[in-house]
């Protein structure tokens, strides 16, 4: 565990030339080096980024990259999980994982191609911190992952349709069902029921 | 107080005689109250006021300490306990079980054998003499002194071995109601 | 991927942490019922009753709504099971439709008790993406608002989970200095809850005048009433008794549940983002990382309260090299970020506060995700709680310090 | 004065302890709870209704009076609405024993006590009677067809069986002494032994009064009611005069609690150390006052509790009651069963008992802060360096 107080690890943007940030491969970086040995076929691609790390790997293996992540790299810590829609992009969604190693104080963050409607591995087995974290990807996106004990969803209610942090799902929100009273709020719901220009999807 | 210095006279007369019946009859009531009720919360608030009536009969007879100790002992501490496991109880459960029924017969094959010596002792001389000498449970050694001295002599000197046997007997059940709760407790973890 | 298609070892390590994770409480269908008794055997009187129980989510001590389905026998939680989201406000498709700095506001709201914190890391996410560099002076106040946060927080921490477990006049005392603090806020930036009290690349406004004084005199002020509230809890025998060992988390469950601030920290691990990656001025700042060793609810209490005290002694130091200066950086007035993707952290009163903004060179977020620390948190309740009893989850309902905006967002 | 007959007075007494406690309840002790609360807590209190606040009782009162009484769909009616008459009955007769001052002259030839009645067996009765309270409790957190008000009526079962027994055997301990059960003899015996219960007794006191509070469900043992835990605990579905009415039981008890502290331990109406001639100025202030001083101080102890302590798990509460408390009262007999016939028929043993129990006490009261120091001393150790000295505003 981080005991001594070190000098600041390589975080920030002091290291990297300036006046602009850019990205670099990172394919010969020790973690993806030691990613590419130990998952076979895992790592798609690879880059640094303002002194961060960012590995895209295969969606199939994320459970082994997390594994091997955690016993073999000291990155015992599962920061968070989260995706992002990129609606026209060919898999439509990055899940995107962040790990945190006490000994190398640094993170890694993981990402995995996702399509809609395709199954992720869940990784709550090798972290229980990222039980919840899945539950809100699966919850937001739509997002499933295969082996997760209990893929509820969490923010919303149960019997809620659609994943709000979809880019096609819309701010207004839509009509959930949920009228309370329908003679005062009409269906479509909301305090905004009046307004001409409000769109409501159903 | 004055009530019942009238009752010292005699046992069924006066105004003290006729709060004799009026509690005897409450307490028949709700005694049978507390077997004819469905919910057994109810039984065991009839039965409650059937403790407080007796007690109050207790205290009709100037027996206060006994009456206060029935209140103190039946009232505030063993009803308690009977209400907190009737309230443990599931309600639910407790409406589909049947409640005791089938043991009918055997009860009134029952009765007889305790009702016929409880006649027989109420017939003896000693207890028809109370109405002659309201003063027999209120002397110890022919002095006059009050309920609670008395019931202390008797206790404490004349049936001093009986008394311990009896409080044996309790710490034994006691002791056995903790092993078997203990048991019972262990199985849930 | 099904388990059929893994292999043997990993298959092993799925039942041990399916395994784990079963006896953490995690896992289990919310609506499950009564438990059925066994079939074929009629229910007697006298059987052991599971009684379901819905803590709040309208509830004294749920701290908001959060609900917590317990099962309960008599008083003894076999499971519990929170609930959350019942606050959820979409923060995160908000910060996706406006503009960079039209998203501070937005961080105010989540974590309520402690915004200054929020605005923080959401303003060095974007300043790490943008590449910015933030003038010391603004460094500086950045520390001082973050640390007289802290002590909001703690302090609302400390009056809270007094009053759930019965200590009613700890709450009082401890709410006179938050008060004061929420003065100096206000004084500062106008608002005494949703600060919105930072900007990318720096601060809105300078100090008022006498501000600096006035704080300092209250900093000085500041560890006696702290001692006064140690001298309500932290030697109270019934204080202890409802505290030593409850809710124990060993180093290695917090690691695993992904803990972070004091919590892993009154564990033994000895992590602190403002000392494990510095960011502002932090690296040149003399201050301790409490530790404690139980992990249990009083080592929390205990870790809490020195925090406190470090945070007096951090501020003494940031007055005093408080200089004048600039308080803005070179940020460009429409802030348009590379096509990249980032993610920054910092010590939150309640752990790590991480933001994870990926930009596709808008001058909108494309996608801005918070870590909130509270959230994560709570996922240890059903392993710290089971075989507790109801007054024990009180307790560690406090000594999580959620707040539900932040769980929720 | 044919009209002043002891009947006559005897109702009238009797009115009075049923209209003037709940005034006294309502209008001095919540006011001065809350006032005092206020007070520690540095906060005002009640400060807008009437001059100082002081009819902030009697808007409290309005409110719930007024207000909508609200059963459950599903509860018990009839129990629903014996339970808070249950709590308050027994509260209320429990003060016909209680002697608040020897005889007082109303006219010429009309002089009487100031108490309803006194019975011979006066503290049994006490016991007796507010035993029954529990009932109340109990069965209001049965009727209301609520889980938290079902946890906290079975809390308050346990609880308040559990702490008779310990506070039976602390005024079994006394009774050695007093050789009464009448609570007038009691009074009068202190004044012939010239010595007040509380100083042979201090055990025994102890013993009482935490018991006491235990009884009356207030901190740092009010489970029943916890609120952060069970909302309300019994009287959460409870509004308006039912609520009213569970509230004036649990403040009629404690004035109970405090009444047979007094009157047991501390002399009843006597002044302090009325025997000793330089202080006999005491005699001048009446003895009702005496007797109301120290209730009042009582209801003070009670009110700087609930302001100052942590509440008890409920565990914990168990086995301090049953392995701490019931022991400690039954060895707490003994002694005193000792003392008293080592020298039977004087004073002067339980003196010396009063000397050694004294010393015992103010032993383990040093022996506690020391340990407390010590604890602290080993905390501030391992507190981070440098935390209490500020480095840089030296």
């Amino acid at each position: 565990m981080a005991e001594e107080i070190t000098p600041p690890a390589a975080t920030g943007a002091k290291e990297v030339a300036k006046p602009k940030l850019v990205a670099t491969d990172a394919a010969s970086h020790p973690w993806v080096m030691s990613l590419s040995a130990g998952v076979p076929g895992a790592v798609v691609a690879s880059k640094t980024f303002a002194g961060q790390v960012t590995v895209t790997v295969a969606r199939e293996k994320i459970a082994d990259v997390a594994r091997h992540l955690k016993q073999a790299e000291d990155f015992a810590y599962c920061v968070d999980v989260t995706a992002v829609d990129w609606k026209e992009r060919a898999p439509r969604f990055d899940v995107v994982y962040h790990f945190y190693s006490f000994s190398k104080n640094d993170r890694i963050r993981v990402k995995c191609g996702a399509a809609d409607g395709e199954d992720v591995p869940s990784i709550a087995r090798v972290y229980l911190a990222a039980n919840w974290c899945e539950r809100e990807t699966f919850d937001m996106f739509g997002i499933r992952f295969s082996g997760h004990p209990d893929l509820r969803r969490i923010l919303t209610w149960e019997g809620f349709h659609g994943h709000p942090l979809r880019k096609d799902f819309p701010l207004e929100g839509i009509d959930t069902g949920a009228a309370i009273y329908p003679e005062e709020w009409p269906e479509g719901g909301g305090p905004g029921a009046s307004d001409p220009n409000r769109k409501v999807v159903s | 107080m004055g009530a019942a210095e009238a009752a010292g006279s005699a046992l069924l007369t006066g105004v003290a005689g006729w709060l004799f019946v009026g509690f005897a009859l409450l307490i028949l009531g709700t005694a049978i109250a507390v077997v004819w009720s469905k919910n057994p919360v109810h039984s065991a608030l009839f039965l409650l006021a059937s403790f407080l009536l007796v007690a109050c009969v207790f205290i009709l007879e100037e027996a206060e300490f006994v009456g206060a100790v029935q209140i103190l002992v039946y009232a505030g501490g063993i009803m308690v306990l009977f209400l907190f496991v009737i309230m443990l109880v599931h309600q639910r459960t407790a409406a589909g079980t049947p409640a005791f029924q089938h043991q009918w017969d055997i009860a009134l094959l029952l009765l007889p054998v305790f009702l016929i010596p409880f006649l027989y002792i109420l017939g003896t001389e000693k207890f028809t003499d109370i109405a002659r000498n309201p003063d027999a449970f209120r002397a110890v050694a022919g002095r006059v002194i009050g309920n609670t001295e008395a019931v202390s002599w008797l206790m404490f000197r004349d049936y001093l071995l009986p008394f311990e046997v009896a409080s044996v007997f309790l710490l034994v059940a006691m002791i056995g109601a903790v092993v078997l709760g203990k048991r019972s407790f262990e199985k849930v973890d | 991927m099904t388990d059929e298609k893994l292999s043997q070892a990993e298959r092993d390590e799925a039942a041990y942490f399916a395994e784990r994770a079963a006896a953490a409480g995690v896992g289990r269908p919310l609506s499950q019922g009564d438990t059925p008794p066994a079939p074929g055997e009629p229910p007697t009187l006298f059987d052991v009753q599971e009684m379901e129980l819905n803590f709040g989510p309208q509830h004294p001590s749920t701290h908001g709504v959060l609900r917590i389905v317990l099962k309960v026998d008599g008083e003894k939680i076999l499971e519990a099971i929170p609930d959350v989201g019942f606050l959820h406000r979409g923060t995160e498709k908000l910060f996706e439709t406006e503009t960079y700095p039209m998203g501070i506001p937005h961080t105010d709201r989540m974590d309520y008790v402690a915004a200054a914190t929020n605005n923080h890391a959401f303003c060095l996410t974007i300043e790490k993406l943008l590449d910015v560099e933030v003038p010391r002076r603004a460094q500086l106040v950045r520390v001082i608002l973050d640390e007289l946060q802290r002590l909001s927080s703690h302090l609302v921490w400390l009056g809270t989970s007094g009053i759930d477990l019965g200590a009613v006049t700890p709450f009082w005392y401890a709410f006179r200095e938050r008060e004061q603090i929420l003065d100096f806020f206000e004084e500062y930036c106008g608002a005494r809850l949703t600060l919105n009290c930072m900007r990318i690349g720096g601060l809105p406004f300078d100090l008022t005048t006498g501000w600096v004084e006035r704080l300092l005199e209250f900093v000085d002020d500041l560890p006696a009433r702290i001692d006064d509230y140690e001298q309500l809890l932290t030697d109270n025998r019934i204080w202890k008794r409802r505290t030593v060992g409850i809710g124990v988390l060993t180093a290695a469950e917090c690691v695993e549940y992904g803990l972070t601030g004091p919590l892993i920290r009154a564990s033994g691990i000895e992590w602190d983002l403002r000392r494990a990656q510095p960011y502002e001025c932090y690296d040149e700042l003399d201050f301790a990382v409490p530790t404690r060793q139980n992990g249990d609810t009083y080592d929390r209490y205990i870790v809490r309260v020195q925090e406190m005290r470090q945070s007096v002694r951090i501020l003494r130091q940031c007055l005093d090299r408080l200089e004048p200066g600039e308080i803005r950086g070179k940020v460009p007035r429409v802030i348009k970020p590379p096509a990249e993707e980032i993610y920054a952290s910092i010590e939150s009163p309640k752990g790590e506060l991480g933001f994870y903004c990926v930009s596709n060179g808008s001058n909108r977020p494309y996608r801005m995700h918070c870590r909130p620390p509270s959230f994560i948190n709570l996922q240890a309740l059903p392993k710290m709680a089971k075989g507790h009893l109801i007054s024990d989850l009180v307790a560690l309902i406090g000594t999580i310090d959620i707040v539900l905006g932040e769980v929720d967002r | 004065m044919k009209i002043l007959t002891p009947t006559f007075l005897t109702y009238v007494k009797v009115l009075l302890i049923v209209a003037v406690v709940p005034a006294i309840v309502g209008f001095v002790i919540v006011l001065a709870e809350r006032r005092i609360m206020g007070f520690m807590q540095v906060r005002l209190g009640p400060n807008r209704v009437g001059p100082k606040g002081t009819l902030q009782g009697l808007a409290d009162l309005l409110k719930l009076v007024t207000k909508e009484d609200v059963t459950p769909a599903r509860a018990e009616k009839f129990v629903h609405f014996l339970a808070p008459v249950l709590a308050v009955i027994p509260a209320l007769t429990a003060l016909a024993v209680i002697p608040m001052g020897p005889s007082i002259r109303l006219a010429r030839h009309v002089s009487t006590p100031l108490w309803v009645a006194d019975i011979n067996i006066g503290l049994l009765f006490l016991l007796a009677i507010t035993s029954i309270g529990v009932y109340g409790i109990i069965l209001g957190g049965w009727a209301s067809n609520n889980k938290y008000s079902m946890l906290g009526g079975l809390r308050s079962a346990a609880q308040l069986v559990s702490y008779e027994v310990p506070m039976g055997l602390s005024l079994v301990a006394v009774l050695l002494m007093t050789r009464s059960l009448s609570l007038v003899e009691i009074v009068m015996r202190q004044d012939r032994m010239q010595l007040w219960f509380v100083f042979p007794g201090l055990l025994s006191f102890f013993l009482y009064f935490v018991s006491g509070v235990a009884e009356t469900n207030r901190n740092p043992f009010d489970l029943p009611e916890a609120e952060s835990e069970l909302v309300s605990g019994f009287n959460t579905e409870y509004s308006g005069v039912k609520f009213a009415f569970f509230f004036l039981g649990e403040y009629a008890a404690m004035i109970i609690i405090s009444c047979v502290a007094v009157t047991v331990f501390f002399g009843g109406w006597l002044p302090p150390f009325g025997h000793v001639k330089a202080l006999s100025f005491l005699h001048i202030v009446p003895p009702f006052l005496w007797f109301l001083a120290k209730v009042g101080f009582f209801i003070f102890c009670y009110i700087w509790f609930r302001s100052t302590f942590p509440r008890y798990r409920f565990d914990q509460l168990m086995a301090l009651g049953w392995k701490w408390m019931i022991p400690l009262s039954l060895v707490n007999i003994v002694i005193v069963a000792l003392a008293i016939l080592w020298t039977p028929g004087r004073t002067d043993g339980l003196v010396r008992l009063g000397w050694l129990f004294g010393a015992l006490f103010l032993l383990m009261f040093f022996l506690a802060k020391l340990r407390q120091a010590l604890a602290r001393r080993d905390r501030l150790a391992s507190e981070p360096a440098g935390t209490r000295q500020s480095a840089l505003k030296a």
